[in-house]
C-alpha cells in the first residue's frame, strides 16, 4: 500500500486519538477531555455537513432552481417556512411558535410508527407463532420442532402476562407472571451473551489498526523523519 | 391561546391521520402526498440540527470565555473542530480536506468509543452477573452457556458430545436452542408488549389527551 | 481487608488490563485457530469447490465500513478459495462503499497471484436501485453495467465473452449488512433463474437467514466473524478471522473467569459472615 | 365460511377451464386485485417440454423487450412487482430448442397495474387498529367518569423518591439522560413525560438537575415540561434554562460528552430513561463506576440486557410507558394503561383459539396464519 506522508500523519493522528479514548479506562485526564471536545465539535460539524448535501442540498437548493408551478415552489416553501418557525425557539419572545414545526414532526412519526409497530410487531409476531402448528407432526424427527412450538407460545403468553399493570401480581396469576420474567431475564442473558463476540470484534478491529496501520506509518515517518 | 394550544394539536393529528389514511388507501394521489410530506419532515429536522448547533457554539462560547478556567481550552476546541469540519465540509464533501477530518478524526474516535463497549461487557460480567437473586442467577447462567456456544472453547469442553446420543449436551446445540426458542419467545413478547404501549401513546397524541411534547402551557 | 474482599471489589482497570491482553497478546503473535466447522459454512465451501475449474463467480459486495470488522474476513476467504480454483471473478456492489473494498482486497491479491485484470477478474463498481439492478442482470449484464468501474466497455473484457447474462454465472456470493443484499440476491437470482446463491452476513443478522437455509434457498452462510474463521480453515489458509477468532476465545475466557471468580468470593464471603455472626 | 366456499367454487372453475384447451398449454396476465398497485399475476400450463428445451419469459413494455423468467417448470406462478401503475404491460412466453430457434410462443396481456381504492392484505392492520382505538378510548373515557382503575407496584418506581432524596442529602446532582433519539420518538416522550414529574420532585427537594440532550427538540421540549414543572411546585426561581442544555447529535459524541460529566460532576442519581443503542453499556458502567443509584428505562430489547445487568432498576419494554401513569396518577393515563392490558388479552386470546384451531381444522387454520403473516 503506498504511503504518501500526508497519508502517515493521518494515520498516525487516528492511532493517537484512538489512545488518547483509551486512557479514559485508567482515568479521566486532559488527553481524554481534549479527544472528548474534539470529538464533540467534529461530530457535530460532520452531521450538519452530511444533511446539508444529502438533504438541503437536493430537496430545497436543487429543487428551487428546477421548480417549474405552483406546486414545486409550494413543496420547498413550506418545509423551509417550518424550519425557519423552529428556529423562532432561539428568540425567548416569539419562541411559542417552534411548536408548529414540532407538531408538525411529532405527528409525522406518530402516523408513521404506529402502522408499522401494529403491522410488524404485533400482527406478523402473531402469524410467526402460530405457524409451526400449521405444520405439527410427532413423528420421525418432527418431535423437536413441535415441542419447540409449543414452548414458544406458553413462553410469550407467560411474559405477556408479566407485562400485565392493571393486577397485583400475586396467587396463582402471580405465579405465571413469574414464569413470564423468568423467561424475560433468560431471554435477556442470551442476548447479553450473543453479542459480547460483537462487543470484542471492535476491540479487535482497533488492536489490528494499531499493530498494523499505525505501526507502519510510525516507521514510515521515523524512517523519513 | 388557540394559536399557542389548539393549534399545534390540530397540525399533529391532521399530519398523523393522513399519513395512516396514506397506509390504507394506496391510490397514486395520497401516497404522493405521503412521501412529499417525507421529505418536508426531513428538511424540518435539518433545521432543528441548525438550532442544536447554535446552542453548541452558544454554550462552548460562554464556558469558553466566562467559564472555569482550566476547562476554557477545551470548549475552545470543541468550537474550532466544529467550525473547521464546516469550513472543510464546503469544500465538497470528499474534498481531502472533508476526507482527512472523516477518515483521521471522527472515523477513529467514533469507532474507539464503540470499542469501549469491550471493556465494559467485561467489568460488567463480573460485577453485575452475581447470583444474588433467582432472576440474576438465571440471567447469568443463560449468558455463561450462550458465551460458551460461540468460541472454539465451547467446543473443545464438549466437542465429544458432538453427534452421540447425548447431542445435546453439544454447547453450540444448547446456544442456538436457547437462541431460536426462549430468547424468540422473550423478544416477542417484549417487541408486542412496547408495540402497545407506543400505539397508545400515539391514540392519546392524535386525540390530543397526551400534550406533554408541547412542553408547559 | 482479606484477600477475597479485596478481590470481591477487584477495581474495574485490573479488569480492562486483562481484556486488554487477551485481545492484543494473540493477535501481536498472529496465532490462529482451527475453528470446528458447521454445515451451514461447509455449504459454501463445497458449492465452490464442487464448480469446474475456471467457472464465473459474481461476488456482491453489500456493505459498508462500519460493518468491515466481521465481513472484510469472509470476503478475503471466498477470494482466496477462488483464485484456489483458477475461478474468474466479477466483483460488483449494492452498497456505494462496496466495490471499492473489493478493490482494496483484489489491489492486494492481483500482484501476489498474478491476476489480470480483464480475464481472471472485473470489478463493474456500484449502481443504485438494488433488487431492480438484479433483476436487470437477468436480461443482460450490459443493461445496468454497460461499462466496468474504470469505464471499458464490456465488450473488451475477455470475461465476459461466453457471460452474458445472470443465467450465465455458475455461483453468485453475496457479502450483505442489510438491504439492499443477500435477500434480494435470493429473491431474484436464486427463485427467477435458478443461479445458486451463498454469502455472509453480520453475526446479529445471522440467525434470521436460517429460514431461507432450511428452504434451500440459500446454499449456505457465514455469519459474523465465526463463520469467517470457518471458512479460512476449510481452505486451510489462515486470515484476520483465524487470528481475530483466537483473540475472542481468550477474551471470552477471561470473561468466563471473571464470572466465576465473582460469584465463588461473593458466595464465600456470604457464607463466613453467616458464620461469624452464628458465633 | 362464505369465503371458504367462494374459493372453492373459483378453484373449480379455474380447473375446468385449463383441461378445456388441453393440447397447447396456457398462459394467462391479470392485475391483481385489491392491492396497492403495480403487480400483475402470471400464470401458465405447458403440456410437455423436452429434455433439451428452456421456457423464457419476456416482458414488453413501451416498445422494449426483457427476460423475466428463464427455467424449466412445466406449470407455475408468478406475480412481476413494482410496475409502473400508470404503464400497460403485454408478456410472452416462448419455449427455446437448444439451437435458440423458438419452439413455441404464446402472448399474455396487455395489463394495467392498477392500484385499487382499498388494499385486502391490510385489512386485518385496519382491523386491529380499530379494536385497540376502541378499547383504550373506552377506557380513557372510564376513568374520567371516575372509575378508578389500580397499577400494580413496579419496583424501579418504587425507588424514585429515594434515589433524589439521597442525591440530596450528598448534595450531588441528579443526572437525567432521556435517550439519543428525537422528540419523534414516542420512547423519548414517555422519557420527557417521566422528567416532567422527576422534575417536580427535583424541585421539592430543592436538588440540582442536569439533563445533558442529543437532539434539540428534545431540548425545547424538556426545558417546557421542567420549567412548568418547577412552576406547579412553587419554585420557578430554582429553574434555570441552561440544566438542559445541547451536546451533539452524534451518538458517541453524546456518549463521550455524558461519561464527561460523570466522571466530573460525580451525579448520586443518574435516570436513563427513553432510547438507546449500543451505548447503553457505556453509560451504565460508567454510571456505576461513580457508585451512583441507576435507574434505566427502554423498549430497545437489544439493550435491556445490558441495563438489566448494569442498573440498579430497570423498566422493561411497555413498564417504560407506563411509568408516567404509575408517577403522574392522572386518570387518563390510567385509564389508557388499562386499555393496553384489554389489548394484550385480546392478543393471547387470539394466540390460544389460533392454535386450537389450526390444530383442529388445519385449512381454517391456514387461513388465519396467512392473514397474519402476509400483510402488504
Amino acid at each position: 500500500m503506498t504511503m504518501t506522508f500526508a497519508g502517515a500523519i493521518g494515520i498516525f493522528l487516528a492511532g493517537a486519538l484512538t489512545l488518547a479514548i483509551f486512557s479514559f479506562l485508567y482515568k479521566d485526564n486532559p488527553v481524554y477531555k481534549f479527544a472528548e471536545h474534539l470529538f464533540v465539535g467534529t461530530s457535530a460539524g460532520y452531521w450538519f455537513v452530511y444533511n446539508y448535501f444529502n438533504v438541503f442540498k437536493p430537496n430545497v437548493e436543487v429543487a428551487w432552481k428546477e421548480a417549474v408551478g405552483f406546486w414545486d415552489y409550494f413543496h420547498v416553501v413550506i418545509p423551509v417556512l417550518l424550519g425557519i418557525l423552529m428556529l423562532m425557539r432561539l428568540i425567548p419572545s416569539v419562541s411559542w411558535i417552534s411548536r408548529w414545526a414540532m407538531a408538525f414532526s411529532v405527528g409525522m412519526t406518530v402516523g408513521l410508527n404506529t402502522i408499522t409497530e401494529l403491522e410488524t410487531n404485533i400482527l406478523k409476531q402473531i402469524g410467526a407463532t402460530l405457524s409451526p402448528f400449521a405444520s405439527l407432526h410427532f413423528n420421525n424427527g418432527g418431535l423437536g420442532a413441535s415441542v419447540n412450538a409449543i414452548i414458544i407460545l406458553l413462553a410469550v403468553l407467560a411474559a405477556l402476562v408479566y407485562f400485565f399493570f392493571s393486577k397485583e401480581h400475586t396467587g396463582g396469576y402471580g405465579h405465571i407472571a413469574k414464569v413470564g420474567i423468568w423467561v424475560l431475564m433468560i431471554t435477556f442473558g442470551a442476548s447479553f451473551g450473543y453479542t459480547v463476540m460483537a462487543r470484542i470484534s471492535l476491540l479487535i478491529g482497533r488492536v489490528q489498526f494499531l499493530q498494523t496501520d499505525w505501526w507502519v506509518a510510525i516507521k514510515h515517518i521515523i524512517g523519513l523523519g | 391561546m388557540f394559536w399557542k394550544r389548539q393549534f399545534p394539536i390540530l397540525i399533529t393529528a391532521f399530519v398523523a391521520v393522513v399519513m395512516i389514511a396514506a397506509y390504507f388507501i394506496p391510490k397514486p394521489g395520497i401516497a404522493d402526498t405521503r412521501d412529499n410530506l417525507q421529505v418536508w419532515f426531513q428538511i424540518v429536522v435539518m433545521f432543528t440540527m441548525i438550532l442544536g448547533l447554535l446552542n453548541l457554539l452558544f454554550v462552548s462560547w460562554h464556558k469558553a470565555r466566562k467559564g472555569r478556567k482550566e476547562d476554557r481550552f477545551y470548549n475552545w476546541v470543541t468550537i474550532f473542530s466544529l467550525l473547521g469540519t464546516i469550513v472543510a465540509g464546503f469544500f465538497g464533501i470528499n474534498s481531502p480536506a472533508f476526507d482527512f477530518i472523516f477518515n483521521n478524526i471522527y472515523t477513529p474516535l467514533s469507532a474507539t468509543i464503540f470499542s469501549l463497549l469491550a471493556f465494559y461487557v467485561a467489568s460488567a460480567s463480573f460485577r453485575a452477573f452475581r447470583a444474588k437473586s433467582i432472576m440474576a442467577t438465571i440471567l447469568l447462567i443463560t449468558a455463561f452457556i450462550v458465551m460458551l456456544g460461540r468460541v472454539p472453547l465451547g467446543d473443545w469442553i464438549s466437542g465429544w458430545a458432538q453427534g452421540t446420543s447425548l447431542g445435546f449436551l453439544y454447547l453450540p446445540n444448547i446456544t442456538n436452542w436457547i437462541m431460536e426458542v426462549m430468547n424468540m419467545a422473550g423478544q416477542r413478547a417484549v417487541l408486542m408488549g412496547a408495540a402497545l404501549g407506543l400505539i397508545a401513546t400515539g391514540i392519546k397524541i392524535i386525540l390530543g389527551i397526551e400534550r406533554s411534547y408541547l412542553g408547559g402551557e | 481487608m482479606t484477600f477475597l474482599e479485596k478481590l470481591d471489589r477487584l477495581d474495574r482497570r485490573i479488569i480492562f488490563l486483562i481484556i486488554g491482553i487477551a485481545v492484543f497478546v494473540p493477535l501481536l503473535f498472529r496465532v490462529p485457530i482451527k475453528v470446528v466447522q458447521s454445515p451451514i459454512v461447509q455449504d459454501i465451501y463445497e458449492g465452490i469447490q464442487a464448480l469446474p475449474e475456471g467457472s464465473t463467480i459474481m461476488l456482491s459486495f453489500d456493505y459498508d465500513p462500519s460493518t468491515l470488522a466481521e465481513l472484510q474476513p469472509m470476503a478475503e476467504a471466498v477470494v482466496k478459495h477462488c483464485i484456489q480454483k483458477k475461478h474468474r471473478m466479477v466483483f460488483m456492489g449494492l452498497w456505494p462503499q462496496g466495490p471499492k473494498l473489493a478493490q482494496g482486497i483484489m489491489d492486494e491479491m492481483a500482484p501476489r497471484y498474478n491476476l489480470q485484470y480483464g480475464v481472471d477478474y472485473v470489478n463493474l463498481g456500484y449502481k443504485t436501485g438494488g433488487i431492480v439492478v438484479i433483476s436487470s442482470l437477468g436480461s443482460s449484464i450490459a443493461d445496468p453495467f454497460p461499462t466496468d468501474m474504470n469505464g471499458t466497455p464490456l465488450r473488451e473484457l475477455p470475461i465476459f465473452d461466453n457471460v452474458k447474462t445472470l443465467r450465465d454465472f455458475a455461483y453468485v456470493v453475496s457479502l450483505s449488512a442489510g438491504d439492499p443484499g443477500i435477500k434480494h440476491w435470493v429473491m431474484i437470482a436464486k427463485d427467477r433463474f435458478k443461479v445458486p446463491v451463498g454469502g455472509g452476513v453480520t453475526a446479529v443478522s445471522a440467525p434470521a437467514f436460517y429460514a431461507y437455509y432450511n428452504s434451500g434457498q440459500l446454499e449456505g452462510l457465514m455469519g459474523g466473524l465465526r463463520g469467517a474463521a470457518e471458512y479460512e480453515t476449510l481452505i486451510d489458509t489462515p486470515g484476520t478471522a483465524s487470528y481475530g477468532m483466537n483473540a475472542q476465545n481468550w477474551a471470552h475466557l477471561m470473561i468466563i473467569l471473571f464470572i466465576i471468580i465473582g460469584n465463588t468470593t461473593m458466595l464465600v464471603l456470604k457464607r463466613r459472615k453467616e458464620k461469624s455472626r452464628v458465633r | 365460511m362464505k369465503r371458504l366456499l367462494f374459493t372453492v367454487i373459483l378453484i373449480s372453475a379455474a380447473f375446468f377451464s385449463l383441461s378445456a384447451q388441453e393440447s397447447e398449454g396456457t398462459f394467462t396476465a391479470e392485475d391483481v386485485k385489491y392491492d396497492s398497485g403495480g403487480s400483475v399475476d402470471l400464470a401458465w400450463n405447458l403440456p410437455g417440454l423436452e429434455e433439451s428445451q428452456t421456457l423464457e419469459i419476456y416482458r414488453v413494455f413501451n416498445g422494449s423487450e426483457g427476460k423475466i423468467i428463464q427455467n424449466k417448470d412445466l406449470s407455475g406462478r408468478f406475480t412481476d412487482r413494482n410496475l409502473n401503475l400508470k404503464g400497460s404491460y403485454s408478456y410472452v412466453l416462448r419455449v427455446m430448442n437448444e439451437d435458440g430457434t423458438v419452439a413455441k410462443e404464446i402472448a399474455a396481456g396487455p395489463v394495467l397495474p392498477v392500484a385499487s381504492w382499498f388494499s385486502m392484505k391490510r385489512a386485518i392492520v385496519l382491523a386491529a387498529l380499530i379494536i385497540i382505538f376502541y378499547l383504550i378510548t373506552h377506557y380513557i373515557r372510564a376513568s374520567r367518569r371516575g372509575i378508578e382503575f389500580t397499577i400494580r407496584k413496579i419496583p424501579a418506581l418504587e425507588s424514585v423518591d429515594e434515589a433524589i432524596g439521597r442525591a440530596t442529602e450528598m448534595g450531588k446532582p441528579i443526572l437525567f439522560v432521556p435517550g439519543i433519539m428525537d422528540i419523534d420518538d414516542v420512547q423519548t416522550v414517555a422519557g420527557i413525560i417521566i422528567l416532567g414529574e422527576v422534575a417536580s420532585k427535583t424541585a421539592a427537594y430543592d436538588a440540582t438537575l442536569n439533563v445533558p440532550v442529543s437532539r434539540s427538540m428534545v431540548m425545547s421540549t424538556a426545558r417546557e415540561t421542567v420549567k412548568e414543572s418547577y412552576l406547579k411546585a412553587g419554585r420557578p426561581d430554582a429553574f434555570n434554562e441552561n440544566m438542559i442544555h445541547y451536546l451533539t447529535d452524534d451518538q458517541f459524541g453524546y456518549v463521550s460528552g455524558v461519561d464527561g460529566i460523570m466522571a466530573r460532576e460525580k451525579p448520586a442519581a443518574i435516570f436513563m430513561l427513553g432510547t438507546f443503542y449500543a451505548e447503553s453499556l457505556i453509560l451504565a458502567e460508567t454510571g456505576n463506576s461513580i457508585g451512583a443509584i441507576q435507574i434505566a428505562g427502554t423498549a430497545m430489547p437489544s439493550q435491556l440486557p445490558f441495563f438489566i445487568a448494569a442498573c440498579d432498576y430497570t423498566l422493561i419494554g411497555e413498564e417504560l410507558y407506563a411509568a408516567s401513569a404509575y408517577l403522574s396518577g392522572q386518570p387518563h393515563m390510567l385509564g389508557a394503561l388499562k386499555g393496553q392490558d384489554m389489548a394484550k388479552l385480546f392478543i393471547m386470546t387470539i394466540l390460544i383459539i389460533g392454535t386450537v384451531l389450526t390444530l383442529l381444522f388445519p385449512p381454517v387454520g391456514a387461513w388465519i396464519i396467512n392473514v397474519f403473516s402476509n400483510i402488504g
